[in-house]
C-alpha cells in the first residue's frame, strides 16, 4: 500500500477498488472450480461420473447453475422480517470476503499489509456468525433457527482451538503479520512451522510432534468452522432439512453457497500461512518468485480443500453435544499441552 | 396347552362372558363378551398357564349381516400356543373395549379398526382415525360403503 | 403384570420444569416441530410432529396415512384370488417377493395343497435374495440419515445385481408378481445358479468392506450405541417383530420357530443384538443384526441352491380357487419382521376380508416410546433403524 | 416464473440470444426436489445411484422445495398426501418443472378403480410437464422423461405470449 501514497486521492481510491476487487474475483473463480471438482471428487468415490453433459465432462456445469440461479425466482415469504432476510446472505459473504484481504496470495500481494493479520482474519470471519443467526431467526422456520443455533454454537466454541492453533504458530514465527509469517519459512519445506521451523536440529526434532498435532487440530476444527462434514450440524440434510437457508431460495442461496466454499478456502489458507510456509516453495529458493508463489500458495491451499471434501464424502455426522464434547474436552486440552511444550521447548 | 385347555380355563374363570366356540377350525377361536375383552385379555397374559404375551394381530371385520367384530390373534413366547379371540357387536351399537392397557401393540391397531370400520373402542386412550384424513366421513372397509364424490374439493372417483 | 415404563432415562437432562434449590420452576420453552410428509430422512411420506425443549425430544406423535392405497378395500374387490398378488407387491416395495410369500401361503394354508420340492426351494432363494435386497436400503438409507452419503452408493450397486437376477427370472426390477398360488408364475431360467452362486462369492467380501466403511466406524458407533434403546419387555409388549425385536436380544425368527417353505431343511441361525458397543437393544444392535443377517441369507442361499431337485414348478390346483368358508392367519418373516395375512373365505371366488398385519406399522407404534429424552438428531436415528416402508405402514 | 420470463414485448437478436443461454443454464441446471412418495421412490433412489447416475444431467438432490426445479411425483398421491403436494409446488422458485413419475401419479393406476383415498392423478392438482408412465418405471424411464423435460425446456420463450 506504501506506492499509493504519492497519488492523488481519485487515483488511489480506482486502485484500491481494482485491487479489492481481485480477491473478488479468485473468489468467483475458485468456487465455480471447487463446487465442480466437489461433485467430481464425490462422484468418483462413489463409483460414478456426475456431470457429464454440459460442456466436456460437464465443466460448464457450475456456470449453468450459476446463471440458472441468477434468473430464478427471488422468494420472500411473508411471515419473514423482510429487512434482516435480505440483509442476512451480504452479511456472511462479507465477513468471508473481508477476511480474505489479510491473506498473503503472493510475496507481491496481499489485500493489505496489516501488522495483526491473523487476528483481523480470526475476528472479520466471526461475522459470518452474525449473519448465520440473522438468516436463521429471520426466516421464521424452526428449522432455520434450529439450523442457525446449532451453527452459532459451534463456531463460538471451534473458534478456542483454531485461536489456539494460530497461537502456537505465531509463538514459533513471532508474528500476526502473514507476510512476515510465510518469510520466516522461506527456506523450503524443512523451515515449514508444521515441521518446526528453521530452528536447531535438537530442538526441531523435539518440536515436530507438537506442531503435527497442532496443525491436525486446526485443521479438524476449521472443518467446524466452515461447517463441513463430520462437523455440517447447522445444514444436516437429514435432520434439519437445509439448516439456515432452507428458506432461501435463487440468488441469495448462491451467495451463502459461495460464501461456503470461500470459507473453505480461507481457513486452510490461514492454516498454509501458519503451518506449511504459505507462498513459499517447498524447494526453498528454486521455483519461487511472485507468479510461482501464488501458485503454490493456491495449490497448498487446494490440497486441503482437497481434503475436506474427501472426508465430507466419507464420514458421517456427530450429534451436538459430541460436538462440544470434541471441542471442549478434547482439542482445547490437546492444544494447552501443545502449547506448554513447545513454550518450554522454544525457551531451551 | 391347546385350545380345549384355554377354553375350559377362561370358562371356569369368566363364565357366561364366552359365548361361543369353534375348536374344530384349522385355528380354534373363542367368541368373547365385547365389554369384558380387557380382563379376559389381562388374564390370558397374565396366566401361568397361558402367557399369552404376543399379539400377532388384530382386525377389525365386517361380517355383512348387521355385524362387526375384532378378531385377536393372539401368541405366547413361553408356551409357543396360539388361540384365535374374537368379539361381536352390531352396527347400530359397534362398542367393543379396548385391549390397549394390556398389549400396548393393540393401540394403532384399534385405531385402524375404528377408522376402517366405525367400531367404537371403549377406554382406549387416543381413539382418533389413523389412515385417513382426521375430516374424513364414512368409514369405508364396511361393506355398504358409498364412495364420495368429493373430498376437500378433489374428485375421488376416477 | 408387564411393567412398560421401564424405558431407560437416555440424558441426564431429562425435560420438565426445572427446580431452583429456594423451590421456585424455571419456566422453559417447548415448541412444536413438524418433521414431514415432505423431509428428507423420514423414508417416505410419514409425518411426525415432535414436542421439543431445546434439542431433547419430549414427545413424538407419529401421524400416518398419507400413503394409505386400500389395500384391503381392493383385496375384497378382485375376481379372483390371484389378482390380489400384485397389490401384496405394492405393500412392501422394498421386498416385494417376501408379502407374496406370505399371501399365497395364507391362500395355500386354506386350500390345504403341497406344493413341489422345486418350488419351495426357488421360493427360498427368492425370499432370501430379496431380504438382502431389502436390509441394503435399509443400512444405506440409515447411512444417509447418519449423514453419510457414501454407503448408500454402495448399497445400491450392490442390489442392483440382485435386481439383475430377478430380471432375468420375471422380467421385472422391483415388483415381481412371481409367486403364484400353488407355484411360481414360472421357472428359473437356466444360468439363474451359476449366476446366483457368483453373486454370492461377490457379495460376501463387500459385506466386510461395508463395515468397514460405516458399521465400526467410529463416529457412527458413537451416534448409535446406546441410543433409542428397545428393552426385550417392552419389544414384546409392543409386538415388534424381525430386526427390531432381534435387536433387543430376544431369539425369535419365524423362518425356524414357526416354519414354513423349506426352511427347517437348512443349516442357519437367527443373528440377535448383543449390545457389543452399548445397551443390548440399542440402534446399533439392529444395524449390526441387519448387516449379519445378510451374510445368513448368502448362505442359505447357497445351501438352497446346491439342494435344489428337479421338477414341476405348479401343484395342480384348480382353474378357479374357491376355497372353503373358513379363515386363516398365516405369517412370514420378511426383513421388517413378521408380516401375517389374515384372510376370510365366505366359498366364493374372492377372498371376504384379507387384513394384512404389517411389520413396519407394528415396529413404527414403537417409536415415540422410545424416543422421549432423545435429541432430534437421535430420532432420525430411530426412526431409520425401525426400517420402516409407508407403503406397508399404510397400506 | 423466472425474474425475466415473458417481460420482454417481442423478439429481437438479443433476447432471442439472452433466451438461448437462459434456456441452456435452466435444462442442464435441474435441481431434483428430494421427495418419493411409494415405489416409484425405490427407482428414483436407484436412478440417482451409481448403477444410472442422474447427477450427469445435472440433477443434484435438494432438500428443500426452494432451491428445487424439478419435482418428481414419484409415487401414488393420496387425498390426503395432495394438499401437501400443492403445497410444496406452492413453495417452489420459478421457473418449475414437475415430472409424474409411474402409473399412479399418473393416472391412478392400479388403484383408480376402488382406490377411495387415491387421487386419479396428480395432474388434478398441479400442472405436470412429463408423464413418465410404467408400474414402476425403469431408470431408465426416468432418465428419458428427463431428456423430454429439457427438450421442452429448451423451447421456452421470454417474449410475451399474445393475450
Amino acid at each position: 500500500m506504501d506506492a499509493f501514497q504519492n497519488l492523488g486521492f481519485w487515483r488511489t481510491l480506482l486502485v484500491t477498488v481494482v485491487l479489492s476487487a481481485l480477491p473478488l474475483v479468485f473468489i468467483l473463480l475458485y468456487a465455480l472450480v471447487t463446487i465442480y471438482l466437489e461433485m467430481k471428487v464425490a462422484a468418483h468415490v462413489q463409483d460414478r461420473l456426475a456431470y457429464m453433459r454440459t460442456g466436456w465432462h460437464g465443466v460448464l456445469q457450475p456456470i449453468a447453475d450459476f446463471i440458472k440461479l441468477l434468473q430464478k425466482e427471488d422468494i420472500i415469504s411473508v411471515a419473514a422480517d423482510r429487512k434482516l432476510f435480505i440483509l442476512a446472505p451480504y452479511i456472511v459473504f462479507m465477513g468471508t470476503y473481508g477476511a480474505y484481504a489479510a491473506i498473503p496470495f503472493s510475496s507481491i500481494f496481499i489485500g493489505a499489509q496489516i501488522d495483526l493479520g491473523a487476528f483481523f482474519i480470526v475476528a472479520i470471519s466471526s461475522l459470518v456468525v452474525v449473519g448465520i443467526l440473522m438468516a436463521g431467526w429471520a426466516s421464521n422456520n424452526k428449522w432455520s433457527i434450529f439450523g442457525a443455533v446449532r451453527s452459532v454454537a459451534q463456531m463460538v466454541s471451534y473458534e478456542i482451538p483454531t485461536v489456539l492453533a494460530i497461537l502456537v504458530g505465531v509463538m514459533i514465527t513471532g508474528s500476526l503479520n502473514l507476510q512476515e509469517v510465510t518469510k520466516f519459512q522461506a527456506g523450503g519445506i524443512q523451515d515449514w512451522v508444521i515441521f518446526g521451523g528453521p530452528l536447531p536440529l535438537l530442538q526441531k526434532l523435539l518440536i515436530t510432534p507438537f506442531t503435527v498435532i497442532t496443525f491436525l487440530i486446526l485443521f479438524v476444527a476449521s472443518l467446524a468452522e466452515v461447517n463441513r462434514t463430520p462437523f455440517d450440524l447447522p445444514e444436516a440434510e437429514s435432520e434439519l432439512v437445509q439448516g439456515f437457508f432452507t428458506e432461501y431460495s435463487g440468488m441469495r442461496w448462491a451467495l451463502f453457497y459461495v460464501a461456503e466454499y470461500a470459507n473453505m478456502f480461507l481457513v486452510s489458507a490461514v492454516a498454509v500461512a501458519y503451518f506449511l510456509g504459505g507462498w513459499g516453495s517447498p524447494f526453498g529458493e528454486t521455483l519461487s518468485g511472485p507468479v510461482l508463489g501464488f501458485f503454490w500458495f493456491v495449490l497448498k491451499g487446494m490440497v486441503l480443500v482437497f481434503l475436506q471434501i474427501w472426508l465430507r464424502w466419507t464420514l458421517p455426522r456427530l450429534r451436538v453435544d459430541q460436538l462440544m464434547y470434541t471441542a471442549w474436552k478434547v482439542l482445547v486440552p490437546f492444544l494447552f499441552v501443545c502449547i506448554v511444550a513447545i513454550g518450554l521447548i522454544l525457551v531451551l | 396347552m391347546t385350545a380345549e385347555e384355554i377354553l375350559n380355563s377362561l370358562k371356569a374363570k369368566f363364565g357366561d362372558a364366552i359365548v361361543e366356540a369353534k375348536l374344530d377350525a384349522p385355528q380354534p377361536w373363542i367368541v368373547v363378551n365385547p365389554s369384558r375383552t380387557k380382563e379376559i385379555a389381562f388374564f390370558l397374559r397374565d396366566d401361568p398357564a397361558t402367557r399369552f404375551d404376543y399379539m400377532m394381530c388384530l382386525s377389525g371385520v365386517d361380517y355383512n349381516n348387521g355385524k362387526l367384530g375384532i378378531v385377536y390373534h393372539l401368541f405366547s413366547m413361553v408356551h409357543r400356543h396360539k388361540i384365535v379371540l374374537k368379539a361381536f357387536c352390531t352396527k347400530e351399537q359397534p362398542h367393543i373395549q379396548s385391549v390397549t392397557s394390556v398389549w400396548a401393540t393393540a393401540n394403532w391397531h384399534e385405531r385402524e379398526a375404528f377408522d376402517m370400520y366405525g367400531i367404537v373402542i371403549d377406554e382406549h386412550p387416543d381413539l382418533r382415525r389413523i389412515l385417513l384424513p382426521y375430516d374424513w366421513e364414512g368409514h369405508p372397509l364396511r361393506k355398504d360403503y358409498q364412495v364420495p364424490e368429493f373430498y376437500n374439493g378433489m374428485k375421488v372417483p376416477y | 403384570m408387564i411393567e412398560t415404563k421401564s424405558l431407560p432415562t437416555q440424558y441426564a437432562s431429562q425435560p420438565g420444569p426445572v427446580q431452583t434449590s429456594s423451590g421456585k420452576t424455571l419456566r422453559t420453552d417447548e415448541m412444536i416441530i413438524n418433521m414431514g410428509p415432505q423431509h428428507p430422512s423420514t423414508h417416505g411420506v410419514l409425518r411426525l410432529e415432535i414436542v421439543v425443549e431445546g434439542e431433547i425430544i419430549i414427545d413424538v406423535i407419529p401421524h400416518i396415512g398419507y400413503l394409505h392405497r386400500c389395500f384391503e378395500k381392493h383385496a375384497e374387490h378382485m375376481t379372483n384370488y390371484q389378482q390380489v398378488i400384485p397389490y401384496c407387491d405394492r405393500l412392501d416395495y422394498c421386498a416385494a417377493i417376501n408379502d407374496e410369500h406370505s399371501y399365497v401361503l395364507a391362500v395355500e394354508r386354506m386350500l390345504k395343497i403341497e406344493l413341489p420340492e422345486r418350488v419351495e426351494y426357488i421360493r427360498v432363494v427368492m425370499a432370501e435374495l430379496q431380504r438382502i435386497a431389502s436390509h441394503l436400503i435399509a443400512v444405506g438409507t440409515f447411512g444417509i440419515d447418519a449423514g453419510a452419503f457414501t454407503p448408500f452408493l454402495y448399497a445400491f450397486h450392490d442390489r442392483e445385481l440382485i435386481l439383475d437376477l430377478f430380471e432375468m427370472t420375471c422380467g421385472a426390477r422391483l415388483l415381481y408378481n412371481y409367486f403364484w398360488i400353488g407355484g411360481l408364475s414360472h421357472d428359473i431360467p437356466p444360468q439363474f445358479v451359476d449366476k446366483a452362486k457368483q453373486f454370492c462369492t461377490y457379495f460376501r467380501p463387500r459385506i466386510k468392506e461395508f463395515n468397514d466403511l460405516l458399521t465400526y466406524n467410529e463416529i457412527f458407533v458413537k451416534r448409535t450405541a446406546n441410543v433409542g434403546v428397545l428393552p426385550k419387555d417392552v419389544a414384546l409388549n409392543y409386538a415388534c417383530s424381525g430386526p427390531m425385536l432381534r435387536g433387543s436380544g430376544i431369539n425369535w425368527d419365524l423362518r425356524r420357530d414357526d416354519p414354513y417353505s423349506v426352511y427347517h431343511k437348512l443349516q442357519w441361525e437367527p443373528q440377535i443384538g448383543k449390545g457389543e458397543m452399548g445397551t443390548v437393544g440399542d440402534v446399533w444392535d439392529r444395524h449390526i443384526v441387519r448387516m449379519r443377517e445378510m451374510e445368513v441369507s448368502l448362505s442359505i442361499i447357497e445351501q438352497a441352491l446346491a439342494a435344489l431337485p428337479e421338477g414341476n414348478v405348479q401343484a395342480a390346483i384348480p382353474k378357479r380357487i374357491r376355497p372353503d368358508a373358513g379363515e386363516v392367519y398365516a405369517r412370514t418373516e420378511t426383513p421388517r419382521g413378521e408380516l401375517g395375512f389374515y384372510v376370510i373365505s365366505d366359498g366364493s371366488g374372492t377372498p371376504f376380508r384379507v387384513k394384512a398385519r404389517a411389520p413396519a406399522f407394528v415396529n413404527l407404534s414403537v417409536l415415540p416410546a422410545i424416543s422421549r429424552g432423545c435429541m432430534i438428531a437421535d430420532l432420525v436415528l430411530i426412526a431409520g433403524s425401525v426400517d420402516i416402508v409407508l407403503g406397508q405402514v399404510d397400506r | 416464473m423466472g425474474l425475466l420470463d415473458q417481460r420482454f414485448e417481442n423478439g429481437n437478436v438479443f433476447v432471442t440470444s439472452l433466451e438461448n443461454l437462459l434456456n441452456w443454464a435452466r435444462l442442464s441446471s435441474l435441481y431434483q426436489m428430494q421427495f418419493g412418495l411409494a415405489c416409484c421412490a425405490i427407482e428414483m433412489m436407484a436412478a440417482s445411484a451409481s448403477d444410472f447416475d442422474i447427477m450427469r444431467f445435472g440433477i443434484i438432490p435438494r432438500a428443500t422445495p426452494r432451491q428445487a426445479d424439478v419435482m418428481f411425483v414419484a409415487g401414488t398421491v393420496t387425498l390426503k398426501m395432495a394438499s401437501r403436494i400443492k403445497r410444496l409446488y406452492d413453495q417452489m422458485a420459478e421457473p418449475r418443472y414437475i415430472i409424474s413419475m409411474g402409473s399412479c401419479a399418473n393416472c391412478g393406476g392400479p388403484y383408480w378403480e376402488h382406490g377411495y383415498h387415491v387421487l386419479k392423478g396428480v395432474d388434478r392438482v398441479i400442472p405436470v410437464d412429463v408423464y413418465v408412465p410404467g408400474c414402476p418405471p425403469r431408470p431408465e424411464a426416468l432418465l428419458e422423461g428427463i431428456i423430454k423435460l429439457q427438450e421442452k425446456v429448451r423451447k421456452e420463450s421470454l417474449v410475451k405470449k399474445p393475450a
